[in-house]
């Protein structure tokens, strides 16, 4: 268990990293302008900021779990370190896909983010779903939550 | 905490256990005292609900559709053919059956591959005949117990066992996680991984292929979870033989799924189920071909398993768990399929029926031209046609026949693939009629009758 | 950053009017300063490229497969039948086609109800001939016009139109909203709503029953958004028959829009495309009916309009804008089926490609089954048979065409109802196969030669 200071330290490392992390992508002065500062925050906005993300913001807030669940909520890691560093990643991938307008669409999520995803369907419902062995990040015996829930994000998608 | 609330899910099998079960444990009521809510959906497979085409009320087929007393003519079936219901009578059913209880048709006990919970019958029986003792040779026993089994008579095996299908038919017992046992599908999922079909629905086979088909394709070990929740319903709901002396229980997968290549495996290996008793052709009898046809439509396709449909998920209050009340999803739309399609209930039932009602009518266009065939080769016959004459027809009605009743024996009515099925009706009735057009080309002012 | 800036401008910015367009603008060109993006799309339909059974590329289809020639002898169709391309072609296709240009054929000015922006001529016309002026006499014009135009010659009626299809053909011109405007379809849509066939895919015409079937149903008032995305494709892609000696476009809705139930109206009103040279027979054509196809497919059936696929979205910046090159979605996979079926695009593909390949099959063994009728009937008539021997096949001759054709006219391969197209082409099988044991029974022996 780290001391407060040192958890500071991690945090601020983090952010700088997951700053660095959308430099990388296309420089500070996107960042700024993207206002990637909320990029950190857990306000669904946050994502929004990019137009590219309003179809989901808009499902999101039909979708079941508008009252309950953000967007981080579902898509990154609920501990910390895994936070930022997912962001780091993200960051850079939305980030260099938004000004490059190199990306597919429709945007499909990642198998990596997938796992994330997963990971956290299971631990907020890990009452539910106590009795038909989940396991999560198992690719072999993992049960997919999201072929089954696939609209619970964000609305039916047909 | 949410690290405590992960490791918790994590854990593979949180119901804590009130009795010890292990893999000798064959009684479901023990594995339900640490099971008791998929213990009390399983029992609850006794129930009777009857649906448009399917449901759990067992009527008599012959009654029903008395054109199959014609196809059937001369075999087994054509005595008793009967719908099929819930798991908890398959033992009871099968012994009861005129199709065992008639001494004339001599049945082995081969049938209780599907019929009843013969893991460890298996086991037993292969010990005996001197299977290498210890779990590192597990599958030797069943498959040395198999072969003991599958010769006896059906009274002397039957005898081996108590139970239908349990617990530990689809389940590993420390871990319960899904496990196949069945050394028929064992036998019979290898074949088609050595093949060179492509199976898309089958993830895992297409991978062992690409890795160098090392060894033999293992499902236990290779296939995933989503895969598992089909294979150990495949171990029973599929198209079988016995084969030769021994009467192995077979499964014609060698050349691929697809009904006709079923039907060249049992070409090359020179197999026929009965000759025809009105027009004396060598014809094949299909039985049950789910797996086979489900193989060949969209939700397989889309990773959609049997257990999505027949077990689905349900609330029981503050967690889930699979309906072991297997039974036609059209009794429990709900679960079985609105939380993939968020449409009306109503909606979904139109869209089965629609599907189902074109497949009938197809069917019933098919056995015409089927039944039509088998009275154009009688009259034939009557009147004096060479058995070299008649070859080519009867080959027609065997291919004919074997589509039909392919259709027909497998349980969805057309839905767990209703374009192919469709195209396979289509060919039952091209080569039927192509028939009818070889006997009336034959002696032809005579046969007109028979025309349609 | 410049394109991150431009981004949140254009996110801002909605398409406002740099010239004035009215109902009597026809030149897109004009509506195109309006509207950039869907007017460059648009003029993209003159690309070419081709897919495994459709695309662009104008290939002969009776080179392509010669047994249509047999299929259509004595038919305009059976000189010149080409595989469909894009909207830009539609006026030139139509007049350079030999079915147009080899005067024998005495095409009608009815023609150019699908193949032109004919909605101002048809209203000038109607004007001319004396419908009332004003815009709420606007369908009485369309009417009066649509009357004059069809009985014209075609050379006479085609120097009236400049344009193929063109935005006001499908737009209301200050709203943009979604209009028809096509006679044959008003009537042919009325005539459907009249009927008590179900329409679980056009809401808004069960509904209007519902109401009371109070005067007539008016598309442009009554159905939805999702519905007119596919109706204003509805004005064209669909079956068809010039009535009686004004040559009225008319669309034989009205006992419903499956194969038999249009085959049913024909029988009724006693209508035959053309007597087959071949076999002497009633012979139906099917043209294009893309809309009464997919009206028997899920996709219409979950509410997905011809526009989903053909005319999928797509980002152009910030906004997004209906693509307006019109083509094969296979062409275009991410749109047009991604958004909705978030697999990968080869997984789409192939499944596309399976349900086409499966049609494909029955469409051949369908083409073999009709074409041995057509000799058979042949025969027979040189063996001397009368016309009362060989009514009967003649007339399961008309129903097995009018089915191989209606699916072989499709522009789908079969998908946009994979199951219906599947058992339209069994019946087609089954009443050729018929036609053939009527006619062997005439005079068997001396026509074993045209058995399979
Ligand atoms: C800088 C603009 C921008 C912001 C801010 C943004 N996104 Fe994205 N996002 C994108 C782009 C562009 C893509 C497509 C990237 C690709 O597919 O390579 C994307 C893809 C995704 C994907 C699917 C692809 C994958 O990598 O799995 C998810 C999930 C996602 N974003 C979630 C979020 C969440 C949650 C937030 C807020 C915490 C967010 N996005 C904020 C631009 C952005
Ligand atoms: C931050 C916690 C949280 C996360 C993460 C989360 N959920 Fe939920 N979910 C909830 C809560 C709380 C409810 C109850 C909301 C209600 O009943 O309105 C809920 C409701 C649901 C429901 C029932 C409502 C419906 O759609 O029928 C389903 C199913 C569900 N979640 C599945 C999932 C899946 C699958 C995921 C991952 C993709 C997920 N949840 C992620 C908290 C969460
Ligand atoms: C094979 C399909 C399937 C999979 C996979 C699946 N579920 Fe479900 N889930 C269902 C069904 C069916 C129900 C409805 C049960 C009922 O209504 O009785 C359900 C119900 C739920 C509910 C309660 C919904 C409500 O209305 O309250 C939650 C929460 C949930 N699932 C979460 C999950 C999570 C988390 C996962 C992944 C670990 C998951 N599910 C995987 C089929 C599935
Ligand atoms: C309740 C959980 C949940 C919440 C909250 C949620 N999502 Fe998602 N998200 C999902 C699921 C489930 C998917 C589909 C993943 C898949 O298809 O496997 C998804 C997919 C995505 C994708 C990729 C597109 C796709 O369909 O694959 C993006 C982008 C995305 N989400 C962004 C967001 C944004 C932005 C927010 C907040 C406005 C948000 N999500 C909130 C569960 C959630
Ligand atoms: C997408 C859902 C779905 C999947 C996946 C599915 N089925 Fe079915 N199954 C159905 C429906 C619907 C019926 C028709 C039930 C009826 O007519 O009452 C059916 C019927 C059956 C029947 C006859 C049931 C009765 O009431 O008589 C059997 C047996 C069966 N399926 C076994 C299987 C097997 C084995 C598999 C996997 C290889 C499978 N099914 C996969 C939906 C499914
Ligand atoms: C050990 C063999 C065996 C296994 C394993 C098996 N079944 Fe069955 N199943 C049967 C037999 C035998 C019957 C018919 C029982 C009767 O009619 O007496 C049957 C009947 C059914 C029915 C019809 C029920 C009704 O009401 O008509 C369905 C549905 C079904 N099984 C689905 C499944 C599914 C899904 C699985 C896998 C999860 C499965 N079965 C596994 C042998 C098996
Ligand atoms: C490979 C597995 C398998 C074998 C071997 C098998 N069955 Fe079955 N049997 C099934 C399945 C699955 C069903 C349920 C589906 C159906 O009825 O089509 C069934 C249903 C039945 C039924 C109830 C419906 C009916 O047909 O009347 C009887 C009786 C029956 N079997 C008898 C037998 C007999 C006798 C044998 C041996 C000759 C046998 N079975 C061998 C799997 C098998
Ligand atoms: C015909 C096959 C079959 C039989 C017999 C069967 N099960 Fe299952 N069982 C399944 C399937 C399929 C699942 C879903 C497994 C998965 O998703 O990994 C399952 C899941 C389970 C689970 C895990 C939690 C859940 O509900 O998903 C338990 C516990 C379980 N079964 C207990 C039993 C008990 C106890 C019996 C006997 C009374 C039994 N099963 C008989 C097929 C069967
Ligand atoms: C686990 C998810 C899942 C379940 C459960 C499920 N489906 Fe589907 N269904 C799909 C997918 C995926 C497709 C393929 C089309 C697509 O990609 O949306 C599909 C396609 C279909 C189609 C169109 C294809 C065809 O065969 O005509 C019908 C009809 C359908 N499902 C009915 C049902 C019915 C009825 C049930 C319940 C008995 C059911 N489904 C259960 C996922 C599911
Ligand atoms: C769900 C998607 C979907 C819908 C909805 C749909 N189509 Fe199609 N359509 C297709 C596909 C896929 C093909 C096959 C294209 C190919 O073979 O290249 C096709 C082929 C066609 C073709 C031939 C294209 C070519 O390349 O030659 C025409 C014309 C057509 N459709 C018209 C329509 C009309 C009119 C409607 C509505 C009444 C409609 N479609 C609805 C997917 C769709
Ligand atoms: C005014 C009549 C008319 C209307 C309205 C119309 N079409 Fe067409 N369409 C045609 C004609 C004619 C052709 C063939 C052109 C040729 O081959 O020269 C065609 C060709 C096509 C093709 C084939 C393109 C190719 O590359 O092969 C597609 C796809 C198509 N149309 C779809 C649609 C859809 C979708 C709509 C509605 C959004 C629509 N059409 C509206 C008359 C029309
Ligand atoms: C009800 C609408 C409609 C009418 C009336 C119509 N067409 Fe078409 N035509 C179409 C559509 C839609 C297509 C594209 C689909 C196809 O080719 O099957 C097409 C395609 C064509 C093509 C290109 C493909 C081919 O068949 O070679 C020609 C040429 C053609 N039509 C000529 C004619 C002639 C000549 C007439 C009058 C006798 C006519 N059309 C009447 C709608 C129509
Ligand atoms: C064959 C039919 C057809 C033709 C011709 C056509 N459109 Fe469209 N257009 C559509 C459909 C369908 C939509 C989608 C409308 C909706 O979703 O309500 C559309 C939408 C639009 C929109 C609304 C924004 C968008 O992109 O969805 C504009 C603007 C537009 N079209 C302009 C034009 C122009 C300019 C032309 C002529 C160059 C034209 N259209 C020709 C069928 C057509
Ligand atoms: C607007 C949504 C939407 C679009 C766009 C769409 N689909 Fe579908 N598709 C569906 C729905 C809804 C179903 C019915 C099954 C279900 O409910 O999931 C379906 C079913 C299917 C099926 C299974 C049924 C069948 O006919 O075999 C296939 C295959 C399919 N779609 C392919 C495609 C292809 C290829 C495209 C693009 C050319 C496409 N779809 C475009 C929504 C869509
Ligand atoms: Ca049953
Ligand atoms: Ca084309």
């Amino acid at each position: 268990m780290p001391s407060s200071v040192t958890k500071t330290r991690i945090i601020l490392g983090l952010i700088l990293a997951s700053t660095l992390g959308l430099f990388a992508g296309v420089g500070g002065y996107t960042f700024y302008y993207g206002q990637g500062f909320s990029y950190l925050s857990n306000d669904p906005k946050a994502c929004v900021n990019c137009h590219i993300m309003r179809e989901q913001f808009d499902g999101w807030q039909k979708g079941p779990h508008h009252a309950v669940a953000t967007c981080n909520d579902c898509h990154t890691p609920h501990d910390l370190i895994g936070k930022y560093m997912t962001k780091a990643e993200n960051g850079y991938y939305h980030s260099k896909g938004f000004t490059f307008q190199d990306f597919k669409e429709p945007i499909m999520i990642k198998p990596s983010n997938a796992a994330v995803l997963q990971k956290n369907c299971v631990s907020c419902h890990v009452e539910i779903v106590d009795g038909i062995n989940t396991h999560p990040g198992d690719p072999k015996k993992m049960l997919d939550c999201v072929h089954c829930h696939r609209d619970v994000g964000h609305g039916p998608i047909h | 905490f949410q690290n405590i609330k992960a490791r918790k899910a994590e854990a593979t099998q949180n119901a804590f256990r009130v009795v010890e079960v292990s893999d000798k444990t064959i009684d479901p009521a023990v594995w339900g005292k640490n099971y008791p809510r998929q213990y009390d959906s399983y029992r609850r497979t006794v129930d009777i609900e009857r649906t448009k085409f399917g449901g759990s009320e067992a009527f008599q087929h012959l009654d029903d559709d008395p054109v199959w007393r014609h196809i059937f003519a001369g075999y087994a079936f054509g005595t008793d053919y009967r719908e099929e219901r819930g798991h908890a009578y398959m033992l009871k059913d099968q012994r009861e059956t005129e199709r065992v209880t008639n001494p004339k048709f001599k049945q082995p006990g081969a049938c209780l591959h599907c019929h009843a919970s013969t893991l460890n019958a298996y086991i037993d029986e292969g010990l005996k005949a001197g299977a290498p003792a210890g779990k590192e040779n597990w599958e030797a026993q069943i498959q040395k117990g198999f072969e003991v089994v599958c010769k006896m008579s059906y009274s002397e095996a039957t005898k081996l066992v108590e139970h239908p299908v349990s617990c530990i038919d689809c389940h590993e017992a420390d871990t319960m996680n899904l496990r196949v046992n069945r050394p028929g599908f064992l036998n019979g999922i290898r074949a088609l991984a050595k093949s060179d079909q492509p199976t898309p629905h089958l993830p895992s086979i297409e991978r062992w292929r690409k890795e160098g088909r090392k060894g033999e394709y293992s499902p236990n070990t290779e296939a995933n979870r989503q895969e598992m929740r089909s294979l150990v319903c495949a171990q029973c709901h599929v198209e079988y033989y016995f084969k030769g002396e021994g009467k192995l229980v077979t499964f014609p997968w060698h050349n691929g799924l697809k009904v006709e290549q079923i039907e060249s495996y049992y070409d090359q290996v020179g197999h026929k189920d009965w000759k025809h008793k009105e027009s004396g052709a060598d014809v094949l009898k299909a039985q049950h071909p789910e797996f086979e046809l489900w193989s060949q439509g969209i939700h397989a396709r889309s990773g959609v398993s049997c257990a999505d449909c027949h077990m689905p998920y349900q609330r029981e209050g503050a967690i889930k768990v699979s309906n072991h009340h297997v039974r036609s999803p059209l009794l429990n739309v709900a679960q079985a399929c609105q939380t993939c399609h968020r449409i009306p209930e109503e909606e979904i039932r139109a869209r089965v029926v629609s599907i189902q009602d074109r497949n009938k009518a197809l069917l019933d266009r098919a056995e015409e031209a089927v039944v039509s065939l088998i009275s154009a080769l009688a009259d034939a016959m009557k009147r004096g046609s060479t058995d070299a004459d008649l070859k080519p027809a009867r080959d027609l009605q065997r291919k004919a026949q074997w589509r039909l009743d392919f259709i027909s024996a497998e349980n969805s009515m057309g839905f767990h693939a209703p374009q192919e099925s469709a195209r396979i009706l289509a060919e039952a009735i091209d080569y039927a009629r192509q028939g009818q057009l070889l006997v009336l080309a034959l002696k032809p002012a005579a046969v007109t009758a028979s025309a349609p």
